[in-house]
């Protein structure tokens, strides 16, 4: 989280993407210069099934406002199966975020292809707008953690 | 054993036949078919129109109803009641709006989910006594005859919700066939309609199907032929100028069986 | 175009008309064909097309026999029958459109005539 | 404490102009641990890459940050560069500050503010890397294929002349598959036999081919470039190396009711027989359901009269176990069975033939030696219907729902050749589409329609009504004419769909290979790398992989050779060293990460462990192949109790990343 001078609220948010589908059509958004806020980053992952839930707790804990994961579609994926696991896994972790009491929002899972860049940049727009309107993560960050 | 029973309301008059040698055939058998105490007329066909609630509620009841006797399964003889109340059965396995919207009809009634099931008398004769068995009760079987099963639409389809038989190639009749000691004849026309539905509002049109059924029918040889529909057989018999004999299965098996009294 | 007839056709049928892929197989197992001005492939496209006054305009929606067999045999799961009895409710269900009234049946009754042929009629053709 | 260097990339003004570079040199370069840090406009140029070669040189540096464009375009280039200057290549690493941050912002300061956090997160994460050595793993030089058709058959040839020694492993009891079912083929109309069987005979003659006939493979472990491959010989009850194809058994034998498969079952073949005239191998066969001798022991006159010896009643099924580099399937089709669209009858008359069993009724070496005959009565048909689409093209409810591709072709061949040979015949095509992309396929279907007055009509058939004068009504709907017609047809003949073998299934298990939901095996990519499996070491060929027609085929069954010489001539394969590994220590064997992998590449060993108390404990734990494992990482998160990891996208380099960015 960080709050700038005139106190309007920017949200940190991490974009974990596979570095077949995702990562490539982030680039292919560059590419085309579409825009999308820069308070997003991007880490890149082999496939979106390297994503453990625990980075997506990390993160929230170390101050991020939302995190998105970004995956090949359905029956796309480079390892055939790898984005079956990772949506298996981020729903059991949806779940687990509601009794953390962290609102569902602040995590989203969608599928961007390598050819989808105004898809990506889209998604990535209103990600932020979304959790903009969600407010800091209060609730999960280890102020302990915080410099 | 003993089983709900809907007969519908053409058993209760112009089909009483049908009745009697339903129940008759079947507690020799050692099949008891209980009536549902209340019970109202199906309405004979089933509005595939999404928004039709109301016109299947008498069926919905009637299963309902059903759930109090024998094992749970209700029997039908008549191929329109059984087509009816199992597409409205099936509706709530695949629509859980009709089933939201039927209970909420059924305020103050006990509410219904689609837990019967439908069966029909050929189907308890295939499956509770078996045809094998059905043709060691024979006393007096149907020797040299040649006899034609006619299934028409209503007990084959929609098989998706029906699952009666084979809806191109079935065959339960023509086993039951063999059962009685008789030999079935395949005719391509046996699971096309008879314009019954049209009976009132365009005779001559139904006049026309049944004709063609009947002429496939004697095509291939057949003596006589058999049904389970009631509008069937008026329509084969009455709406037709064809002579070939139809009966209803119930009064072939009752004959085979020796109730016939001659 | 009118698409106010052709989403309620399509809602209560819950036929899917866009699924069709013209083959004709519905009109080519049709068993009442010949009785008909628009045939059941013709239902399906003509509803897609949004042209379901013309349909409600013909016969041909009383001279389906809902037999199913269309239904049955089509390789898209198109169900031709229900588009055709979505098209007759749509007609029967506005006032006054019954097209067998009550007092035309007495003069069709026959004493072997069963109860289920009345039954079925009414609920066929009439609201 | 390591040393990094950081090098951030101007790309002209592609970043310059958005990001403020010096400023990003400058505060990267305050970061711990940061040796060096500097700008220059080309990164990626000679010039540029000598900068970081001179840097690393220079200051011993223990890692490298490129702030710069994507790592798809250049991290190999920075790699490379790394090595040269003695670095391991994977101590680099990118922070993408141009698409992914000056190509999509316009304030400079947001930025400028932007590619920090990202050369911070890049610093963070290189600190954590290893350096890593791709494996290597040899290449076994040998070659399997699977399945013995058209698509088997060219693979396998054009790989052994090549060089490489190739297997065949064939189900049946010869080679040659469907294509040796047919009659002519389009739209030349060569004779099937006159072009497959020469190349049957090439196979059996080539030193480097091996067939495998009537054989199964049973088990398939190992990886690219070394498989093992369990192969069944199944029991043909006749020695292979003595019998001599002569074919007297196969006259003398007193079983003469067994239905001929080859002809489809419209005709009869002895207990012990060879399949057809041209088999390869030309070896005969037993078959133990019907073979009195092998049933009851009463019998025994093949090995009487057999003049070398090589019948074998007493023989067994046997194993053979083969070392290969590479894997091709070619398992092929079948048609559907057509019995659940019975409208058409097909179950209820004699005379409604699928068209493969059209293809044996015209076919010389047919049940009727090429005349055509009604199987019902054996007279000629006047009047013949094909029907298309039988199960292609449905809903999945209704059947397949792709389209079989090669019926509208063949069922013009068939019409064609029928309406040559029979010109009082009439023959009609009831068709929804007719599809006929490839070359002088459209100028066929034409020729059969103009030429040879072939009578397309657009429409289906609803019923096909068997009268009992032998006909067949046929109801069918002609949409032009917006008519129903009736044609009394004297034959009818259904264009079935076609779907993969159904032993495709069990082997696509065996060799992890994936398929879609129709059983047809998946490519790695449907346009890039349509001969391949995802599945390293594992090659597709033919109709296993999707609907084809002969040419299309072969062609692809000679793409696939080339991409399994590609592999075969290598002597030894470089893998990627981004592989996932496990803590034996941490392990406890729980098969988690094995069931997850889509690759097969985890197995379980039993290891002794030196505990504290001197005790020696044996535990059972992951081992990951490094040459199998593709680096996915779906294990790592299966691991429960964390001891399986992935090098180059590591826990602890990621969660490092996360923590950059968070600050």
């Amino acid at each position: 989280m960080q709050v700038n001078e005139n106190e309007t609220f920017v949200p940190t948010i991490v974009a974990f993407c596979c570095n077949w589908c995702s990562y490539a059509g982030a680039d292919l958004s560059g590419t085309n210069r579409l825009q999308y806020p820069s308070n997003i980053k991007i880490i890149r992952v082999p496939c979106s099934c390297r994503v453990n839930p625990m980075f997506i707790l990390r993160a929230f804990q170390r101050g991020a406002d939302g995190v998105i994961l970004c995956g090949c579609h359905p029956g796309d994926c480079h390892y055939t199966t790898g984005n079956y696991y990772a949506r298996r896994r981020m729903t059991l972790l949806f779940s687990m975020l509601d009794y953390l009491g962290i609102e569902r929002g602040r995590t989203r899972v969608e599928w961007v292809s390598a050819a989808e860049g105004q898809k990506f940049a889209e998604t990535m727009k209103s990600f932020a707008a979304e959790i903009a309107a969600l407010g800091p993560n209060r609730r999960l960050e280890d102020l302990r953690c915080r410099k | 054993m003993k089983i709900a029973y809907y007969p519908g309301c053409t058993l209760k008059n112009r089909a009483r036949e049908l009745d009697r040698t339903a129940r008759e055939s079947a507690a020799l058998l050692g099949i008891e078919l209980e009536e549902i105490p209340v019970w109202q007329c199906c309405g004979g066909a089933y509005t595939s129109a999404k928004d039709e609630i109301a016109t299947k509620l008498s069926s919905v009841r009637a299963l309902a109803a059903g759930r109090q006797i024998g094992d749970g399964r209700v029997a039908t003889v008549c191929s329109a009641c059984y087509n009816v109340l199992k597409q409205t059965n099936h509706e709530f396995a695949v629509n859980p709006d009709f089933d939201f919207k039927v209970n909420n009809y059924l305020k103050g009634d006990p509410e219904y989910h689609g837990e019967g099931e439908v069966v029909h008398l050929l189907e308890l004769l295939r499956d509770e006594v078996g045809f094998e068995e059905l043709a060691r009760r024979v006393t007096k079987p149907l020797k040299g005859k040649r006899i034609a099963a006619y299934y028409g639409c209503l007990l084959l389809r929609p098989s998706s919700a029906l699952a009666f038989d084979d809806p191109e190639n079935p065959k339960i009749m023509e086993d039951f066939i063999r059962a009685l000691g008789a030999e079935p004849v395949l005719y391509p026309m046996r699971n096309e309609c008879c314009g019954g539905y049209l009976t009132l509002s365009d005779r001559e049109t139904a006049k026309r199907r049944s004709t063609a059924v009947k002429e496939s029918a004697r095509e291939m040889g057949a003596d006589f032929m058999i049904t389970a529909c009631p509008l069937c057989l008026y329509n084969l018999t009455k709406n037709t100028d064809d002579p070939i004999p139809v009966r209803y299965f119930t009064e072939v098996l009752a004959d085979a069986l020796g109730l016939g009294g001659e | 175009m009118n698409h106010d007839f052709k989403d309620r056709i399509v809602r209560m049928s819950g036929a899917a008309v866009e699924k069709c892929m013209r083959c004709g197989k519905c009109s080519a197992t049709c068993p009442n064909y010949g009785e008909m001005e628009y045939h059941p492939h013709q239902f399906v496209y003509m509803v897609e097309r949004g042209e379901v006054e013309r349909l409600m305009a013909s016969p041909s929606i009383y001279a389906c026999l809902t037999c199913f067999a269309c239904v049955e045999r089509c390789p898209r799961g198109v169900e031709p029958a229900k588009v055709i009895e979505a098209v007759r409710l749509e007609v029967i269900r506005q006032k006054g459109q019954n097209y067998l009234k009550p007092d035309d049946i007495p003069a069709t009754l026959d004493d072997d005539l069963p109860q289920q042929a009345l039954v079925t009629a009414l609920r066929k053709f009439a609201k | 404490m390591q040393k990094i260097g950081v090098f951030v990339c101007h790309c002209g003004t592609n970043i310059a102009a958005t990001v403020d570079v010096k400023a990003v040199a400058e505060a990267l370069g305050r970061e711990p641990s940061v040796a060096v840090s500097t700008d220059y406009p080309y990164m990626c140029s000679e010039s540029g890459q000598n900068l970081i070669k001179d840097a690393i040189r220079e200051h011993a540096l223990d890692g490298v940050v490129i702030c710069s464009c994507s790592p798809r375009m250049h991290e190999n280039t920075f790699r490379k560069a790394a090595a040269q200057a003695g670095l391991n290549p994977y101590m680099v690493e990118i922070a993408n500050i141009r698409e992914q941050c000056s190509w999509i912002h316009k304030d400079k300061e947001e930025a400028t503010e932007k590619a920090i956090i990202l050369g911070r997160a890049a610093i963070a994460k290189v600190l954590l890397n290893a350096p890593l050595t791709a494996g290597e793993s040899p290449v076994t030089k040998r070659a399997l294929v699977i399945g013995g058709g058209i698509a088997g058959i060219q693979t396998a040839l054009d790989i052994a002349e090549a060089g490489f020694p190739v297997d065949i492993v064939e189900k049946e009891p010869t080679i040659g598959g469907k294509m040796a079912q047919l009659d002519k083929t389009f739209p030349t109309l060569d004779c099937a036999a006159c072009i497959l069987t020469p190349k049957m005979v090439d196979c059996a003659q080539n030193e480097n081919i091996r067939i495998l006939s009537f054989s199964e493979v049973e088990a398939v472990s190992g990886f690219v470039g070394n498989f093992t491959v369990k192969i069944r010989r199944k029991a043909r009850y006749v020695d292979e190396t003595k019998c001599t194809g002569c074919g007297l058994c196969t006259e003398k034998c007193p079983v003469k009711k067994v239905p001929n498969e080859f002809n489809l079952g419209m005709d009869q073949r002895r207990a012990v027989y060879i399949p057809f005239a041209q088999a390869v191998p030309k070896v005969a066969r037993i078959d133990p359901d019907w073979c009195n001798m092998l049933k009851n022991g009463k019998c025994g006159l093949c090995s009487k009269i057999c003049t070398v010896g090589a019948i074998d009643y007493k023989q067994q099924d046997t194993i053979l176990e083969e070392q290969y580099g590479a894997i091709v399937a070619a398992t092929g089709y079948e048609p559907i069975k057509v019995d659940r669209y019975d409208e058409y009858a097909y179950t209820q008359s004699k005379d409604v033939i699928t068209s493969l069993e059209f293809e044996r009724l015209t076919n010389a070496a047919g049940p009727t030696s090429g005349t055509l005959l009604r199987p019902s009565d054996g007279r000629h048909p006047h009047t013949i219907v094909f029907i298309q689409c039988v199960g292609s093209r449905c809903t999945p409810e209704k059947g397949k729902t792709y389209c079989s591709k090669i019926c509208c072709m063949y069922t013009a061949k068939h019409a064609m050749l029928t309406r040559e040979k029979y010109p009082d015949t009439d023959v009609y095509v009831f068709y929804i589409d007719v599809r006929t992309p490839g070359k002088n396929f459209d100028e066929f279907y034409r020729r059969a329609a103009e030429e040879y007055g072939v009578h397309y009509i657009k429409g289906a058939v609803g019923k096909v009504a068997p009268r009992a004068d032998g006909t067949l009504d046929v109801q069918g709907s002609d949409l032009l004419m917006n008519e129903q017609l009736h044609i009394r047809a004297d034959l009818v003949v259904l264009a079935a769909a076609i779907e993969p073998s159904k032993t495709a299934r069990p082997l696509a298990t065996m060799l992890t290979a994936s398929m879609d939901t129709n059983d047809f095996f998946t490519e790695a990519h449907p346009k890039l790398r349509p001969v391949e499996s995802p599945t390293a070491g594992i090659f597709l060929s033919g109709a296993c992989q999707g609907p084809k027609d002969i040419p299309e085929t072969v062609s692809q069954a000679s793409a696939c050779a080339a991409k399994v010489i590609g592999l075969l001539a290598k002597d030894k394969l470089t893998g990627n060293p981004c592989v996932a590994h496990s803590d034996e220590w941490m392990c406890n064997g729980c098969s988690n990460c094995a069931s997850v992998c889509p690759y097969g590449a985890i197995t379980y060993e039993d290891r002794d462990f030196r505990m504290p108390d001197r005790t020696t404990k044996t535990r059972r734990v992951a081992i990951v192949n490094p040459a199998v494992c593709q680096g996915c990482g779906a294990c790592t998160v299966a691991c429960p109790s964390g001891a399986m990891d992935l090098y180059g996208f590591s826990n602890s380099q990621i969660m490092a990343e996360v923590d950059a960015i968070c600050k």
